[in-house]
């Protein structure tokens, strides 16, 4: 048991604790907050997998600088996507219910 | 040093479910923020420097910025409590994750990756810190496709229609005034500095261009505080004006310009002449960070459009 | 270069003592300026002892610089935002305690 | 490698830039970016036909293959370059002369169109996660163009499937890269072995490109988005933007993961695809919305291809290459198919909605009346959906049935003849009272200048948004009359 395997499992509990977000929670800001939170976890993964080699692997660590810029954009624009969607619903409720 | 790793991550777990679970909006977001911090200790703890200092910038600053304006703009910041049922089944997510998590361990031992390639090149790339020379020579086609991701990010929201409005509060004094006279230039050198020192050690054009991203947040936020809404913003008018909007495309069309010229002069698409590999390098970087600095700030401003 | 470790050490150690002051402060106490007060005093002050601990271990010129700096701008944020929070705070309370007047 | 293949890439996105940030001029920039597209795209063709200098592996930066970004360029790829292109041209024509578009487009699709050529071209695991995050994003943009009540929330639903899809797949990539420490198809494709880890890999990044193909259980989002959207966004978004994920499972099923399937994991896809089919179909036949029943039609054609790519899974399959023919490739045909048709056919849904300001199928028969262009569109058009003889349909979906029957699975045969009657089915709730309307405007009274009574004739609209779809619905008859190979040798 090293700090590679704990992070390795961490990663793996937050990815699903982020896809639990998606699917359970109805409000868009948790579901977007999980989205993200499933992201980093797979960056958890990425830089886990890099810290194996000596000295540490640096393609992983550029990947995950990429990826969380990517993160972000997605972000901004689901935030303000969110935004719209509660201007347009009728009592301001920035869910998915009414959609159908 | 286990035992900090291990509370790290138990630490990490809890904050990321708590997050997610509570139902007062305001909680999730100050959570995330944590998360975001957290995490970049993960990544120091996981010997990687540059990702830490991006995702303190970025992950918990910007996107913490971000978020906190967003729940300023919603008229209702509590969502409806978790059922019974959800509440129950939080445990499906952290046992499978676990069981997942285990079933990777065959991992950690021979520890495959492009370690070796990286470093045998890195002489060849024109820079000295081998992230950086993945970053910007080895997958530079990457990170020009990001900067697309994050130009067409902000297309994206901008076709969307206009913004919500600010609940600001106007506040009373000049603290934030001087405040913000003392901070944004120190943002913009640290911002410089992050961005030279790229090319050696740790920093590069993404943490660059989100310090000085922060700046103009910055800067935007004081006004906005300081003059009330009504008041039209002068960054956000300076960060939308065409001819900066020009300095947005920059970071893109330095890859494409000094990608293209590599293609011409035989070093194949995306490819540097060696020896002037770490002038080009620096020169895209400069384009960049102003570039993300710029649309990561824009992000935040809107272009001023508000629903009434 | 034993004692200088041990020295370090303690003034770590008492940071931390500090910090969790601040901490418990801000959890146990009831309104926000008072949180404030908690959070900012001895989180700064904690925060002091830990870079003072570091500059002992490095024993840098370089290294103390920036540790100096990083307190400086700590010390400079802390106090704005808590200003900024505060105003917010005050205002809230000015606002409670006139509707609580308007029920009377 | 010459400027074409960057070009194709670079100059979408450099022009989709300055169209994006200069939207008045957005039309202009993208008027000229067409036309360098379209003569990139000849010259690669007039390329592939004779000499074929840019097939092969082009490594970018002057690295090796490991360590550097690959692009790939094979017959498939370019296959779609040319699709991509053709569909997006014809769908910008027709967006120049609708009234309604909104000078977001212009930008947003040149994005699009450039993020989809880098996907096509790639050969990099997380280069592709790169390309289809912008993809994705752009598509919910182009949904969200819509004012139409409900489209924010309908973007907004695309957009969270898309990015749980996404994050699949990047946590697919992570494992591969912690297994194999590399990332480049080709390579992967030499090492990959049997084991656990590559194996969670496979199926995890399958789920979430099936997620964002929109197959039968994830497919809840597509109806709405594709529904709600302005008419050349799901034009787009029906005809391409779906095909991109499809492209990807394609390419990692028969290049780096092709070890690992098995008759299981076929026998799934194939199942999935016929609930697609079944479902999809019956939705189509129940909706009273126009746009919907195409987006629901969408969900069965992709039904389709999904029993296709079982196919392509399937070990016991005969997919040898010969000479002169490679097999697979017949599945190219089933997406050209539905992605010409589809597009012609949410076009012509777009002129219904502008003639009569109306969503509701029963109110735009009144228009089919007097409008034979039209009438002709939807005719051909549901022909060549359904995938009768004579239209390029016909083809991929006589190589299924022919793998099928090869391979024993008969029951397969159910779902592929039913969906072409289904097909018509449902497409002839729009044309069956539209004949039936058109013999009796014929005898109805006339108006003063001749015309029948209460019919909006097509010819209130410009000709080119009357000409596009047709075009582009007739495209899959006449491409079905060509020889089936376009340049000959291994395709």
């Amino acid at each position: 048991m090293n700090e590679i395997a704990i992070y390795l499992i961490t990663g793996s509990v937050l990815f699903c604790l982020g896809l639990w977000g998606v699917v359970m929670r109805e409000h868009l800001l948790h579901k977007i907050l999980g989205v993200n939170i499933m992201g980093s976890a797979a960056f958890m993964l990425f830089l886990a997998f890099a810290a194996r080699a000596e000295p540490a692997d640096a393609v992983p660590h550029a990947l995950v600088l990429t990826g969380i810029v990517v993160a972000i954009s997605a972000m901004a624009l689901a935030l303000a996507l969110m935004k719209r969607v509660a201007k347009e619903s009728e009592q301001h409720q920035a869910t998915l219910e009414d959609s159908q | 040093m286990i035992i900090v790793d291990l509370l790290l991550a138990l630490t990490i777990v809890l904050v990321a479910a708590r997050c997610l679970y509570t139902s007062n909006l305001a909680e999730s977001v100050v959570m995330f923020i944590v998360f975001g911090l957290l995490l970049s200790l993960v990544w120091v703890r996981l010997y990687a420097p540059d990702t830490a200092l991006a995702e303190v910038a970025i992950g918990a600053g910007l996107a913490g910025a971000l978020l906190l304006a967003t729940l300023s703009q919603l008229h209702l910041t509590h969502a409806a409590k978790a059922t019974a049922m959800a509440r129950i089944s939080l445990i499906i997510p952290v046992l499978l994750g676990g069981a997942l998590g285990v079933s990777l361990l065959s991992l950690v031992q021979p520890a495959p990756g492009l370690s070796d390639l990286v470093m045998n090149n890195i002489t060849q790339s024109g820079v000295e810190h081998p992230v950086t020379a993945v970053l910007l020579n080895y997958r530079a086609w990457d990170t020009a496709l990001e900067l697309a991701i994050l130009m067409w990010a902000w297309a994206a929201q901008r076709a969307l229609g206009p913004n919500l409005a600010w609940h600001g509060v106007r506040l009373q004094g000049l603290v934030l005034v001087y405040f913000s006279r003392l901070m944004v230039p120190l943002l913009a050198l640290v911002a410089g500095y992050v961005l030279w020192q790229g090319a050696y050690a740790p920093g590069g054009a993404f943490q660059a261009g989100a310090l000085l991203a922060t700046a103009f947040i910055l800067a935007f936020i004081v006004q906005q505080a300081q003059l009330g809404q009504a008041n039209p913003a002068v960054i956000r008018r300076f960060i939308h004006h065409w001819a900066v909007k020009l300095l947005w495309l920059g970071g893109l069309l330095a890859f494409f310009v000094v990608g293209l010229a590599g293609l011409l002069l035989g070093y194949g698409f995306m490819g540097y002449a060696p020896a002037y590999a770490g002038a080009l390098i620096l020169a895209i970087e400069i384009a960049a960070t102003f570039s993300i600095a710029l649309i990561l700030a824009a992000l935040f401003t809107g272009e001023g459009r508000r629903y009434e | 270069m034993f004692l200088i470790d041990i020295v370090a050490l303690l003034m770590v150690v008492i940071g931390l003592v500090f910090f969790v002051a601040g901490t418990l402060g801000l959890l146990r106490f009831t309104d926000d300026l008072t949180r404030l007060h908690a959070l900012t005093k001895a989180d700064n002050l904690g925060l002091g002892f830990v870079l003072l601990g570091m500059t002992l271990l490095f024993f840098n010129l370089l290294v103390m610089l920036k540790l100096l700096l990083i307190w400086v701008l700590v010390i400079i944020s802390a106090a704005t935002v808590s200003h900024v929070i505060g105003q917010r705070a005050y205002k809230q309370l000015l606002h409670r305690s006139e509707s609580q007047d308007d029920h009377r | 490698m010459t400027v074409l293949l960057p070009g194709l890439v670079l100059l979408p996105l450099i022009a989709g830039g300055f169209a994006a940030l200069f939207r008045q001029q957005g039309r202009w920039i993208t008027l000229a970016t067409g036309l360098g597209m379209l003569v990139m795209l000849v010259l690669l063709s007039i390329d592939a036909w004779g000499v074929g200098q840019y097939q092969g592996l082009w490594t970018l930066g002057g690295w090796e293959r490991p360590l550097a970004i690959a692009w790939y360029l094979d017959d498939l790829a370019h296959l779609m370059l040319l699709l991509v292109g053709l569909v997006s041209l014809a769908i910008m024509a027709y967006a120049w002369f609708d009234t309604e578009t909104s000078d977001h487009f212009w930008g947003l699709w040149l994005g699009g169109w450039g993020a989809m050529n880098a996907l096509l071209l790639s050969s990099d695991l997380f280069n592709i996660y790169v390309t289809i995050e912008l993809l994705g994003l752009v598509a919910v943009a182009l949904v969200a163009l819509s004012t139409k009540a409900g489209a924010a929330a309908a973007a907004m639903r695309y957009l969270i499937i898309s990015l749980t899809g996404s994050m699949f797949f990047l946590l697919g990539v992570a494992l591969i890269y912690g297994q194999y420490g590399r990332l480049d198809l080709i390579g992967l494709a030499e090492v990959v072995e049997h084991n656990w880890v590559t194996h969670l890999a496979w199926s995890i990044m399958l789920l979430g490109l099936l997620a964002k193909t929109a197959a039968w259980p994830l497919h809840g989002w597509l109806p709405l988005a594709h529904g709600r959207a302005p008419t050349a966004a799901s034009a787009l978004l029906s005809a391409l933007v779906i095909k991109a994920s499809f492209y990807l499972m394609w390419r990692f099923g028969v290049g780096p993961f092709a070890a690992l399937s098995n008759e299981l994991i076929a026998m799934l896809l194939a199942l999935l695809g016929t609930m697609a089919i079944f479902w999809g179909s019956w939705r189509a036949w129940k909706t009273p919305l126009l746009k919907e029943l195409i987006a629901w039609s969408t969900v069965a054609q992709i039904g389709y291809l999904l029993i296709g790519l079982a196919i392509l899974f399937n070990p016991q399959s005969i997919l040898t290459v010969s000479e002169q023919f490679n097999p697979s490739l017949l599945l190219f045909w089933l997406i050209a198919a539905h992605a010409l048709t589809k597009a012609g056919l949410f076009l012509v849904a777009g002129n219904l909605i502008l003639l009569t300001h109306s969503y509701q199928l029963k109110d735009q028969l009144a228009v089919l009346c007097n409008s034979p262009l039209t009438l002709w569109t939807l005719g051909l058009g549901s022909v060549a959906l359904a995938g009768l003889p004579l239209t390029l349909g016909f083809i991929g979906k006589w190589w299924l049935i022919e793998s099928s029957v090869a391979l024993g699975q008969f029951w397969l045969l159910a779902p592929l003849i039913l969906g072409g009657v289904f097909t018509l089915a449902y497409m002839g709730r729009l044309l069956q009272p539209a004949f039936e309307q058109r013999l009796l405007c014929q005898y109805a009274p006339k108006q003063s200048d001749g015309r029948p009574a209460e019919c909006i004739s097509e010819r209130q609209l410009a000709w080119p948004l009357l000409a596009v779809p047709f075009i582009l619905v007739l495209s899959v008859w006449v491409l079905a009359l060509f020889p089936l190979y376009p340049w000959g040798a291994t395709l």
